[in-house]
């Protein structure tokens, strides 16, 4: 027998869940107005979630998938993106999306049950939110494509969640990807479950990153609770995938802290010691001690930032709850670009029937 | 007798087939330890164990095709399909292999599967929980479509399609899952899987409907009454094989045919209904076969779920015009 | 003016739209360097490029699902699907995204792509390479389906699938890909996507088809007229959206309808049109709607293909049957 | 950086081109009556093969894909299994077919387009033909499964080739194959094409066999035209999995010396001279030159051996000439086990049309 090929896996991290260094911070990433920046991002992302459970608790807001706990591997991602790169975001990505610029507004329509969430005003190009799981993968490859084509220096990013890597939707992506080279990075959220189908049993796969190694390209872990850590491993997949060298995998490890969704009840399927265990790794938490030991951040700091971005929150939502509901030929009118004759009676009967008025929620 | 949700209907009849044949396995994503994303399976791995209950990686091919080597192999898998709008990576399987192990081997090789999914709309669900694509199945040779409309006929039509040798498609209204009960005896009796039900006698009308869509044609058959129309309303349950006899009977009783369904008009299953009356019995009518469907557009968002749903004012409106044709 | 068989057409017709906008790519398994597996795309690559000809890796979904990409970010992406049996592993990004990019969007984003696949028996080919499963695709609000007869309406109707706006499913007749020659002047003249043609004009009967039965129903109008029977023949041609108005007004005018199809029965397209013209046009009918289809059953290997496929013997007695209902 | 998990790929070859050992032979293999049969399945493989494209070239036999060249690694699977093991063909298994008992005229009455082909008389647990790349690997997972839940010491093995690596139905059921430790061999006969894809396009992962560490389970190469090592190694694979050690995955480095398949030209896409080069490595040289050398082999034991293979297949050509076609409303009765009311019409009126009688060809 002769060894023909081997493979490595590396893991990155920065700051442990006590907001120690395990090792110098990057240079770039250092900064306090950066680290302040991504400390008031995931603070941002934190309220929007907060705000979102709310309404839909009380009727105003629809199925609701939180992303509590993975606030740092979002707005990592989102960072160390630019904005002419393109999003194709799985269903929990709200802490990329609000980065990227999409408003909290669009979030909360596009929660609330309305199309026109997905039409950002910001990121145009962003892909919306794919709820088939791994179903955007494709898409991902195809946007790549578009920029390797144009000879584009534009780099795609596709988040998809430790389930999704189950998906032969995203092992073709990927393969694709691998075979054409393209300025693609894979983010792997791997919050532990899916659902009630824990990461251990959803693959024999010791890492989530090693999937990259059978598309023929480097797969990488990161602590996802860590914002530092996110950020530069991304942002190095991104530049070097931008530079011409292929796509990339990054793993970030996390914790769903929350429920599924808001129609999930996870104590059927985990304990509340495991749950409570993670919030010990809360990456909201480690930056906030690492600001407050290196960089004099106050807890009236601390509460100012949390002000800020709960009034900004709490003014997103009020700009949603007042949006009228669409009209319901937009049923039709957004179908084709120009809608066939043959649905035009169908459109007529819909238009006949009786209107009611209602808003949101 | 005790009363029943569908849902509930749903488990006790898993429950009896497992107790009642250890070929039956259930397979899914979330159907073991959190008994589904609905509880249609709850408390079956308690009962019978994580080896015939299984929790399945996100991967619904592979649900689908492991089902198929499964049942060649003598079990007798129901696999979940989380909601419909997440069947199609399993349709290649159904189309290419599901519905043709038996015919492909001259009958060496066979496939009693049954692959659950709850189906359609009005639940206030996120995008693709809201499908409706029972036409696109109906139209593959070799498989079984089967429909459920209420607490009882769930309970024998599932025990039905596990009975079956061959692959049945068993689509669960959603939004009648709790919508109400029905005395119901877990006697293990299963219904036949080739014969549409008379829900109501009528002699003016006949509404033919499946699922969820019967609750509003009943209620609209209610409405009717109260104007003195007297409208038959059937519930089609087994989409495929289709009992023509019984809605050609009807419609030549009553000589005005109405078909609902949640579903995209175009190609949807009422066309093929519609075009067996057509086909079969158009002398005998009295005004031409109408349809009250979803309208060829995708299932909106929860926002405008309500506008694209058919519902007893649509029907009752088609029904007037099917008992005053112009 | 050049005479062509239908699958130069559809390589002039990819010629044309990648010289005259640039924005045009082709992809598939086996269209480049070898310039697919019937030579529709023979020579593309030669002319145009590895950049604008692209082989891809042995993946549908994959294929389907990039071209959704490439779609979204301008490109005018013209996928190619091996053979439509491999078309499935496809459907869930077709259903699910490319249907639904414009509308999920508010039309921010669309998805003017083209999905070619060879479809249909009679050639004697393996499993699943005779496949006729268009009703599935037709069903889907947002797509379009087009499925030419002829070398002309290949060409027109292909180049009319690139420009336009919106998803296309362009469906090849395999078994005429290279059965006759037609003068076709590669003048890049789109036709039109909704509009059904009439291939034969008539007055006793309508017979309604597309593809590669329009052959057998063309010979089957020919016998006829020499019983003196005038039949009108009816390329579809759109399947989605339906050119409803031009099947009406021939039911209308004859009185008597037949439609054909190769694909099974049950849940066909063929019922869609038999409905529809139940629902608008009963009253002016003399004779039921008539359906000639391949059976419910799957297509078989093919020594028994010739039992499965209609042909123009099946057509005639049901026009008999039409001409003279008991 | 921390290196969290490596992974590597071994290769095995015995004996190479030139019939020479590259180490010692395993001790069960080398026995000469072992290598003797392993000779004349081979041989019987390449006599099926030239038998049936001229059935196919004389209109005959319908499109017919062609095993030439890869007769080692089909005959070194079929050997290594056991009869009550399973077997998931692709399209271009006869040879593991024949090994497995399935016989020649059942193989061309498949190939002459007849569903009774796929009737086998002896693997009656078999799966018929995969004409879809990569959709028999789900089964494959549910017939290992089935064994697992029984308890019962089988293996199932699914034999795909170098391009469906890049379908995500294969990729789901090496998933759920290493998550779940089923009894279930992959076999990849890399024949270097997909139709005119060269392997080096199909995927930028190095080897195939590095597929499996996706998957959470070991990869290996194996020179797929030394018949030796591909029974050897898939023999261990096989083992292992029957011992309860989970599922494997065995890349067989072979090479496709004919056409796609007989509708195919491959000179559009590959040199003449690239093929040439390729014969060099004809597996059946190879055991021959060693057949020669270390156990007497003779050009007359040679040329008995070919004749006896070559009036075999003529044999069950002649059965499979002969047999009358199947009775047209065969179309219905294997549909379901009973035929539904609902298709007795349409039975009926196949059974009314006027019927020609016609043999194969
Ligand atoms: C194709 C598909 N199958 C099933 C579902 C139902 N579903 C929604 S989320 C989910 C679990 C996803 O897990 P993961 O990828 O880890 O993402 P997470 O929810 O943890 O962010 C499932 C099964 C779906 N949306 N799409
Ligand atoms: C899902 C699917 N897509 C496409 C095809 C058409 N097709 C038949 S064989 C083949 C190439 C297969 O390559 P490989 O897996 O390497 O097997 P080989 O033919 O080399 O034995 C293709 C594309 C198919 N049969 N199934
Ligand atoms: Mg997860
Ligand atoms: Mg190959």
């Amino acid at each position: 027998m002769t060894q023909v090929a081997t493979f490595a896996v590396e893991h990155s991290a920065y700051l442990d869940a006590d907001g120690k260094a395990l090792q110098p911070l990057p240079e770039a990433l250092a900064q306090p107005d950066t680290l302040r920046a991504l400390y008031r991002w995931m603070t941002l992302a934190r309220a929007f979630d907060a705000k979102a459970i709310e309404l839909q608790r009380t009727g105003r807001l629809g199925t609701y998938a939180s992303c509590l706990g993975q606030e740092a591997a979002g707005v990592g991602v989102g960072y160390a993106m630019q904005p002419e790169d393109v999003l194709l975001p799985s269903f929990r990505e709200q802490a990329v999306q609000l980065v990227r610029g999409v408003t909290a507004t669009e979030l909360l329509l596009y929660w609330g049950g309305d199309e026109r969430g997905s039409d950002f005003h910001g990121p145009r190009q962003d892909f919306p939110i794919s709820i088939t799981v791994g179903g955007h993968a494709p898409h991902a490859a195809g946007v790549a494509l578009a920029f390797k084509l144009r000879a584009e220096a534009r780099v795609a990013v596709c988040a998809i969640g430790d389930g999704a890597t189950s998906k032969g939707d995203l092992y073709e992506a990927m393969n694709v990807a691998g075979a054409w080279q393209l300025p693609l990075v894979f983010v792997v959220n791997n919050n532990q479950w899916a659902i009630s189908m824990p990461r251990a049993e959803q693959s024999a796969a010791r890492t989530l990153a090693q999937k990259a190694i059978a598309a023929g390209f480097t797969g990488e872990q990161v602590d996802g609770n860590d914002v530092v850590a996110v950020t530069d491993v991304v942002g190095k997949a991104i530049a070097h995938a931008r530079a011409g060298g292929g796509p990339r995998l990054v793993e970030c490890l996390t914790y769903r802290l929350s429920d599924h969704t808001t129609v999930d009840d996870a104590s059927r399927y985990r304990s509340d010691e495991e749950v409570s265990r993670h919030w010990h790794e809360d990456p909201l938490k480690r930056l906030r001690l690492w600001l407050e030991r290196e960089h004099g951040w106050s807890a009236e700091d601390d509460d100012a930032c949390r002000a800020e971005c709960e009034a900004s929150i709490t003014a997103a939502a009020d700009a949603y709850l007042a949006t009228p509901p669409q009209a319901p030929e937009s049923l039709f009118d957004y179908l084709y670009e120009t809608l066939p004759d043959d649905l035009r009676a169908q459109r007529d009967a819909l238009l006949a029937e009786p209107r009611d008025e209602h808003g949101h929620g | 007798m005790a009363e029943h949700t569908l849902l509930e209907a749903v488990n006790l009849a898993l429950r009896r087939a497992m107790a009642d044949d250890e070929r039956v396995l259930v397979l899914g994503e979330d159907v073991g330890v959190d008994g589904g994303v609905f509880r249609a399976t709850d408390g079956l791995q308690q009962a019978y164990g994580a080896n015939r209950v299984l929790d399945t990686p996100l991967a619904e091919t592979a649900i689908a095709g492991i089902a198929i080597g499964l049942a060649a192999q003598g079990f007798r898998p129901v696999a979940e399909i989380q909601f419909m709008g997440f069947i199609y990576p399993a349709i290649d399987q159904l189309i290419s292999h599901a519905s043709r192990l038996r015919t492909r081997t001259r009958g060496r090789l066979s496939c009693p599967m049954v692959l659950r999914a709850p189906y359609g709309g009005g639940v206030h669900a996120p995008e693709h929980h809201s499908e409706s694509t029972e036409a696109m199945l109906a139209h593959i040779p070799g498989l079984r479509v089967v429909i459920p409309s209420s607490p009882r006929r769930a309970y024998g039509l599932l025990l039905a399609a596990i009975q079956d040798p061959d692959p049945v498609v068993f689509l669960e209204p959603k939004r009648i899952y709790r919508a109400f009960r029905e005395a119901l005896d877990d006697d293990g009796v299963a219904l036949p899987l080739d014969r549409a039900e008379i829900l109501r006698a009528g002699t003016d009308l006949t509404i033919i409907g499946w699922g969820a869509m019967l609750r509003e044609c009943l209620s609209a058959a209610e409405a009717l009454a109260a104007d003195g129309v007297s409208a038959e309303v059937i519930d089609v349950a087994t989409l495929k094989p289709l009992d023509s006899a019984t809605l050609l009977a009807s419609a030549r009783r009553t000589g005005r045919v109405l078909i609902v369904h949640e579903a995209a008009r175009t190609a949807g299953y009422g066309a093929e209904i519609a075009a067996r009356i057509a086909e079969e019995a158009m002398f005998e009518l009295e005004a031409p076969i109408v349809r009250v469907t979803g309208y060829d557009t995708v299932m909106p968002l929860p926002g405008l779920e309500q506008k694209y749903m058919p519902n007893r004012a649509r029907i009752l409106a088609a029904a007037h015009r099917v008992l005053n044709p112009s």
